[in-house]
């Protein structure tokens, strides 16, 4: 069957992907569905024969199918790396998933640059935290539960970053927070827990209606979904694209800022990002994994993914930039107060997707991604971190209650001490690389004010890290003095992944040096299209800028000390809370964001439907069909008393009627 | 062989066959009665297998006629839209009839009713005459009303009598509609006849078709339910056995919304058009009313009824889109539909067995008690959501997406529909299964036994097959779906203002099409004066797939 | 010669009616319908339809009006002790204008009107020919098997009904 | 010969006197009598039609009128017994089941 003239067209382009195909013979590309198929099957083996298993099997399957799964995608990465940089691009299809009228979409595979990064950072940190959850995850009675949503997580994860077309990453998208509600209600007993993982579910929807309305006018503008024919349409329709539309904004800039909403619920940025601290309900292998390293970066890997459109809407890379710098500061104020272990965490991953969409907004993608990348090491380190902590202290989150655990547990707080500082951006941790990079970026393409914002975001990352590290780590144990005695380092199972992504946090920057000229960025440089202003590089400021943020940094640092750790300064963060009190309660309480959720759309919202249901369902609508009802059994009461059960008046009517109606007949026309 | 016939008749047979059988024997009568929808299912298999690709029109069909002096034909046939419809009823009703083996009350009435209910649902989808069509689209209401009036809950009494003076109201317009229709066409010197492929080109005046659509659109719109006329359901679903709550909503209401694609757009497309921007409203307000009214439901089945008010708003949503992917996505949505709410409802039952409540409050932590229960009824609820990869994803999505491409503002708000989805579902999900067990008489409930598995796990391996593979189902309605658009958009134009418009405007689409895929946003300043003919006349996605229907045309002309 | 056994019978039978509504007792009305039936026998044979004539005696006067009696002899009803007609003489009045109505509407409204269509082939001549009985036989079973094998179904539900209406049932 | 209207005319006469039987008796047996004699009202009807029609189409619906008189008599007689039985009476006046 033919569906219009327009798949004709891309039928000349993927008949060229096709012909590159069969040359090569066996290729590695018909093996890129297997790096999703491995976590589906361990999923599949521990949901449905998890509980019959013993503990042992159950892990040995779970990180054993991630385990091959990391090996194929390093497999297909360095087989990538070997080609020439222009056919960095493999595609497979594996089957039509719907086709119906002018619709079609695929269940297909695209592996290049970007998307073998993601595979790599997905299975690479998915493979530990596996091992990881092993470890602090032993006593659970859901032990193979667990693994299997994690399995299905990865699964769903590496469908989000290989799809080849909008709708497949869709599928990914709305998996991967199913996963999320899975995890984040994994002790779905607590009702907290439970709570939090709707909450999760719901606010993430909101973005993805958003998102769905991108991908609707993806189609309706390019009759297609797959990238591939989408972007090569964009280069061809630059003019169309761009001329003003709707609302003064053009069909890409609609686009794009659909597809962002969606972002926004995926990555936790202002105003969605409320599900995301309260996610912390979940196991800390969870919180390391979904919500720090992979799946909330979806956001970002999506709009760099589509870079080849937002480069043709500067409104939108401009709200891009300004939601992401905004949220980076917002969160970071937030994260300075907090007194949760994970929570803390929690913000200063808001905040630092902030900075990746700040990045991505300034039209500098690759440093986008490059800090997706980093900070996957190392935010799933300071959560594993917390993790060993948490562990540690049973189930003890509350800073305040730590303190001098390092002598207790050296590998957990040194690694720890690794990743704060890689997350405060100190020099020449992988932080550093790539958050300067961004900073840079954003200053560069002349965008001063959300440089500033970022810099000043940059200060309270010093300071909250500090903060963090130096409260649970240094000064006295202020905890629980019953579990002061048997404090220890975690066992090996949570150790080594510790160890493993410590170093991966100082090393990972190296391949983004020298700054927007690395080998990561030269990797990815054929998908990433780059947003003008910003590659005119005055690479003269470079360096100072790099000096000036570090210092920055460093003083957010300082002041951190000075305040948890100098013997001298010890009284001041109380002084300072109880002089800015009204501040810091606004803080503290985070800016009562949620309360005004609660107060202002979900308890209107509930009355309302109350209200629907009570005052129009029952009162108006059956009220108006009971009535008319009950005039019948009315009428019907009056009419009866005519029925007097007397033969004789029956006959008599009849007798009338008939001579009636005969008369009527004979006379009466 | 007279395969429909055999497919709408053989549980008739079954019924004849339980009358014999002494009530005493229970199990006989069971397993009679089982065997039948069995065998039901597989002989309708035979119409899938056999159902020619690419074929719009009718196939298998059988002719007979009925009272010849006034053109009444018994004539049943099948295409790409019933086929599935019919396919969910003959799958639901074994699994239904296993599901009921708990009754004990006048098990064998029972069993007649179920039977008897499901040919009057295969009927309904299968007639191809109208007073064929009306016979059975009535005669479905007796079963129904003894099944919810003897075996339901409390206040069955009061919900029978909602349903079915409901329904009548609706129905009793319909059929006078449906004389005048014929009536109309003998007037015109056609001849006496009730034939939908007859009637279909008789030509109605606009302003009559007006009326005459309203009267069918009554008898759909309160049977789909379609917001207002939905505050039967819930009633009825509360009261209703569970049994009966799967096949009212698994496929009664689905009677409304195929009437609309089967009977209320072909015969009258301009009225249809005129009416779009009407039900396509009250679709939307059923969309958005129906979930937050779901959101504050105390009751499992009410809360579920109330999703279905909701789900078919998209349905029909996607039907007045009138292009193939919201057509389609309907034709999808409602076979998804079926199963997920049928399976939902049969959960809900099994539950109810158990703890004799269906109050939200009564329950909490079943996740932990009840495991295998808990995570089939997370699997469903999240098919009812349109997770992607389950199959109510794949419907909602041609839904919205039909219904984006020629009204975008339709289509902004119905998108907002999923989010309150989740939000009424996973609330319930969140207060049933999770949580600490409150209350415990919870505690010592037993999971799922092997029947009631049985019972649930096809309608999982389709929830994921669809979700998943859905192009079996796709390529088998695609041709019908537009027969059904090409129907709708060549009497529009023989109507419209005269031949020389419809040309250009045919003319139009066609380039359009060549150039690029028609835009919303109307990218092209060429286009310009398309997008207001497309946005108001609902005509432009008619048009959208020229090939196919000059195809088909020219297939109707050498006919 | 006709028209007087005509005027006859009819006045019989009229009489006999009229006596049957004004009688007291039950058996004299029986016996006074019985009268009617015999004289409507008469008129049947004026009308050539010997064969429902006896008929109309076998199953009316034989069958019906004996079981009627035998039904007022079981329940011994005595004559009414009240006036057979329940009016005072304006509802009296009332009464025979309407019934008048109804018969002059029957008489000068729909009488006249009546116009007789195309005719059957059973004239005079071919009823004698085929004798009477033979060509209702020959029409009822053909033309008519049917519903004529049909009515045996009325008799017989008839019959069961009978039963079960006046069986005992035990207290 | 004797015209269709006598017949009409007798045949109407009938049918008003069981008429005006079964409006004012209130013996139920006397009710059904009249009730009888209508049927055999229309019963002349039938055959006068039949003679001056030359057809025996009314002759066969007299059986079936006679039939079904039967049948009604049989039951209605029974109904009448079992009335008996249960109320001491045939006065109508006195039964009135069919109140509303």
């Amino acid at each position: 069957m033919v569906h219009g003239n327009s798949q004709n067209r891309f039928y000349l382009l993927s008949v060229n992907r096709e012909l590159r195909t069969v040359n090569e013979g066996f290729s590695m590309e018909n093996l890129i569905w297997l790096v999703p198929t491995f976590p589906l099957a361990g999923f599949l083996v521990n949901i449905f024969l998890g509980r019959r298993l013993a503990r042992l099997w159950v892990s040995w399957v779970a990180c054993g199918a991630m385990g091959i799964s990391f090996g194929v995608s390093l497999g297909l990465f360095f087989h990538l790396i070997n080609l020439a940089p222009h056919l960095r691009h493999l595609e497979q299809e594996l089957f039509t998933w719907i086709r119906i009228a002018d619709f079609k979409a695929a269940a297909g595979f695209l592996l290049d640059p970007l998307s073998a990064v993601m595979i790599l950072v997905v299975t690479g940190v998915g493979f530990l935290i596996h091992v990881y959850s092993i470890g602090y995850m032993g006593e659970d009675r859901d032990f193979a539960r667990f693994f299997a949503y994690l399995n299905l997580f990865a699964f769903f994860m590496l469908l989000l970053v290989l799809a080849n077309n909008y709708l497949l990453l869709f599928v990914g998208w709305e998996g991967v927070g199913l996963c999320s509600y899975l995890l984040i209600g994994f002790w779905f007993e607590r009702p907290a827990a439970a709570s939090a993982a709707q909450k999760a579910f719901v606010v993430n929807r909101v973005g993805d209606a958003g998102f769905l309305l991108g991908l609707f006018l993806i189609w309706t503008t390019f009759g297609t979904l797959q990238y591939g024919e989408v972007f090569h349409q964009a280069e061809g329709l630059h003019g169309v694209l761009t001329a003003p539309a709707g609302g003064g904004l053009s069909v890409v800039t609609w686009i794009t800022l659909a597809l962002f909403i969606g972002a926004i619920g995926k990555s936790a940025q202002l105003p969605l990002y409320v599900w995301l601290p309260d996610a912390m309900e979940g196991p800390t292998p969870v919180s390391a994994l979904i919500h720090a390293a992979t799946m909330v970066t979806a956001g970002i890997y999506m709009v760099a993914r589509s870079s080849p459109l937002y480069t043709l809407a500067p409104f939108s890379l401009a709200v891009v930039a300004w939601v992401g710098a905004l949220t980076a500061i917002f969160a970071a104020t937030i994260a300075c107060v907090q007194n949760d272990i994970k929570r803390v965490i929690a913000y200063s991953t808001i905040s630092q997707l902030g900075y990746m969409f700040l990045g991505v907004g300034v039209g500098a993608f690759a440093s986008g991604i490059f800090h997706l990348y980093t900070h996957a090491a190392f935010k799933a380190l300071l959560f594993l971190g917390a993790g060993a902590v948490i562990h540690a202290l049973h189930h003890e989150q509350d800073i305040q209650r730590m303190g001098g655990l390092r002598p207790h547990m050296r590998v957990t707080a040194y690694t720890f001490a690794v990743g704060a500082l890689a997350n405060a951006g100190i020099f020449p941790f992988a932080g550093f690389w790539s958050k300067d990079e961004i900073l840079f970026a954003a200053f560069n393409g002349g965008f001063y004010v959300l440089w500033f914002l970022g810099l000043a975001g940059a200060f309270l990352t010093g300071f909250y890290m500090a903060r963090l590290y130096f409260l649970t780590f240094e000064g006295e144990y202020r905890g629980d003095p019953h579990h002061a005695h048997d404090i220890h380092d975690a066992p090996p199972t949570m150790g080594i992944p510790l160890i493993v992504l410590a170093v991966c946090s100082v090393v990972a920057g190296f391949v983004g040096i020298p700054p927007e000229q690395g080998p990561f960025h030269q990797f990815l440089a054929p998908v990433l299209h780059h947003g003008g202003a910003a590659q005119a590089a005055a690479h003269g400021l470079a360096v100072p800028m790099a000096v000036l943020s570090l210092l920055v940094a460093g003083a957010g640092i300082g002041v951190g000390y000075l305040f948890y750790v100098s013997v001298s300064w010890r009284n001041v963060p109380e002084i300072w809370a109880a002089r800015l009190q009204g501040l810091y309660r606004v803080v503290y309480h985070k800016y009562y964001v949620d309360e005004f959720y609660q107060d202002w759309v979900v308890g209107p919202l509930d009355r309302l439907a109350f209200f629907l249901w009570r005052g129009f369902d029952v009162a108006v609508v059956d009220g108006a069909v009971n009535g008319v009802a009950r005039l019948m059994e009315m009428g019907s009461w009056g009419l009866r008393r005519i029925q007097t059960g007397v033969v004789f008046n029956y006959v008599l009517s009849i007798l009338v009627g008939v001579v009636i109606f005969l008369g009527y007949l004979v006379w009466g026309r | 062989m007279p395969l429909l016939s055999l497919i709408t008749f053989l549980p008739v047979v079954g019924t004849l066959g339980l009358l014999i059988i002494p009530r005493r024997r229970r199990n006989l009568i069971f397993w009679g009665a089982l065997g039948t929808s069995v065998l039901t299912f597989l002989v309708s298999l035979r119409l899938y297998t056999g159902f020619e690709l690419g074929v719009g029109e009718m196939q298998f069909v059988e002719a007979a006629a009925w009272i010849p002096s006034l053109g009444i034909q018994y004539k049943l046939g099948v295409d790409g839209i019933s086929l599935f419809l019919v396919l969910l009823t003959t799958f639901l009703t074994p699994l239904t009839i296993l599901a009921s083996s708990g009754i004990k009350h006048r098990m064998k009435e029972y069993m007649v009713a179920m039977l008897l209910l499901e040919t009057g649902m295969i009927g309904v989808f299968l007639a191809l005459d109208l007073v064929l069509f009306y016979v059975f689209w009535e005669g479905t209401l007796i079963p129904m009303y003894f099944i919810i009036g003897i075996w339901g809950g409390p206040r069955r009494i009061y919900a029978t009598m909602k349903f079915v003076l409901y329904t009548m109201a609706g129905s009793l317009l319909m059929l006078v509609a449906i004389i005048a229709v014929a009536w109309l066409h003998g007037r015109a010197g056609g001849g006496p006849t009730f034939d939908l492929t007859v009637l279909m080109n008789a030509e109605i005046p606009p302003a009559i078709q007006f009326w005459l659509f309203l009267a069918f659109a009554l008898a759909f719109a309160i049977k789909v339910p379609l917001f207002p006329f939905h505050t039967w359901l819930p009633d009825v679903h509360v009261e209703a056995p569970t049994a009966g709550s799967v096949l009212l909503a698994g496929v009664l209401l689905k009677m409304g919304t195929y009437g609309f694609l089967r009977f209320a757009l072909p015969l009258f497309p301009q009225a249809t058009v005129t009416f779009l921007p009407w039900i396509s409203g009250l679709a939307l307000v059923g969309i958005i009313y129906g979930a937050w009214v779901a959101m504050v439901q105390p009751d499992l089945k009410s809360l579920v009824a109330y999703s279905s008010v909701s789900h078919l708003g998209f349905v029909v949503l996607g039907i007045f889109a009138l292009n193939g992917e919201g057509i389609a996505g309907s034709v999808l949505q409602m076979v998804n539909h079926g199963l997920s709410t049928g399976a939902l409802f049969l959960l809900v039952g099994m539950i109810y067995e158990r703890r004799h409540s269906r109050m939200i409050t009564d329950f909490g932590g079943l996740f932990r008690v009840v495991p295998v229960f808990a995570g089939m009824f997370l699997l469903v609820a999240l098919s009812s959501i349109g997770l992607p990869g389950l199959n109510g994803f794949v419907g909602e999505f041609l839904i919205l997406l039909g219904t984006f491409r020629v009204h975008p503002v339709y289509g902004i708000v119905a998108v907002t529909g999923i989010i309150w989805a989740a939000w009424y579902m996973l609330a319930m999900i969140r207060r049933v299964l999770f949580g600490p067990v409150i209350h415990q008489e919870n505690a010592g409930l037993s999971d799922l036994n092997w029947t009631e598995r049985i019972v649930l796990i096809p309608i999982i391996i389709l929830i994921v097959w669809i979700g998943v593979y859905p192009t079996p189902f796709l390529r088998r309605m695609e041709a019908s779906v537009e027969r059904v658009i090409v129907q709708v958009e060549r009497r529009q134009s023989v109507h419209s203002s005269g031949f020389t418009v419809q040309g250009k405007r045919a003319m139009n689409a066609e380039t359009s099409s060549m150039n690029h895929k028609p835009s919303i946003m109307n990218p092209s300043p060429a286009h310009g004066s398309e997008f207001v003919v497309h946005g108001r006349g609902a005509i432009h996605g008619l048009s959208m797939n020229p090939e196919l229907s000059t195809l088909n045309r020219e297939a109707r002309r050498q006919r | 010669m006709e028209w007087a056994l005509f005027l006859t019978f009819a006045l019989l039978a009229g009489a006999a009616a009229v006596g049957m509504v004004l009688q007291r007792s039950p058996i004299y009305s029986a016996l006074c319908l019985i009268l009617t039936f015999f004289a409507q026998a008469g008129l049947y044979v004026l009308l050539h339809a010997q064969l429902i004539a006896f008929v109309h005696i076998i199953v009316y006067a034989g069958a019906i009006m004996v079981l009627f009696l035998f039904v007022i002899m079981l329940l011994d009803l005595r004559p009414e002790d009240h006036p057979p007609v329940r009016f005072g003489q304006a509802g009296m009045l009332l009464g025979l204008i309407l019934a008048a109505l109804l018969l002059a509407e029957l008489a000068l409204g729909i009488g006249p009107r009546i116009i007789l269509g195309s005719q059957g082939s059973y004239d005079l001549e071919t009823l004698r020919m085929l004798g009477n009985t033979q060509a209702v036989g020959r029409i009822l079973f053909r033309e008519y098997l049917v519903p004529f094998e049909l009515t045996s179904l009325i008799l017989l539900t008839a019959m069961i009904g009978a039963m079960v209406l006046a069986k005992r049932r035990p207290e | 010969m004797v015209p269709l209207w006598a017949y009409l005319l007798l045949s109407g006469f009938l049918f008003i006197v069981g008429v005006v039987g079964v409006a004012t008796r209130r013996n139920a047996l006397i009710i059904f009598m009249s009730i009888e004699l209508m049927l055999n009202a229309v019963n002349l009807t039938f055959v006068a039609f039949s003679r001056f029609l030359h057809s025996l189409d009314g002759h066969v619906f007299v059986f079936f009128v006679m039939t079904v008189a039967a049948a009604e008599v049989v039951v209605g007689l029974a109904i009448i017994i079992a009335l008996f039985r249960n109320m001491e009476t045939v006065n109508v006046d006195e039964i009135h089941l069919l109140k509303g």
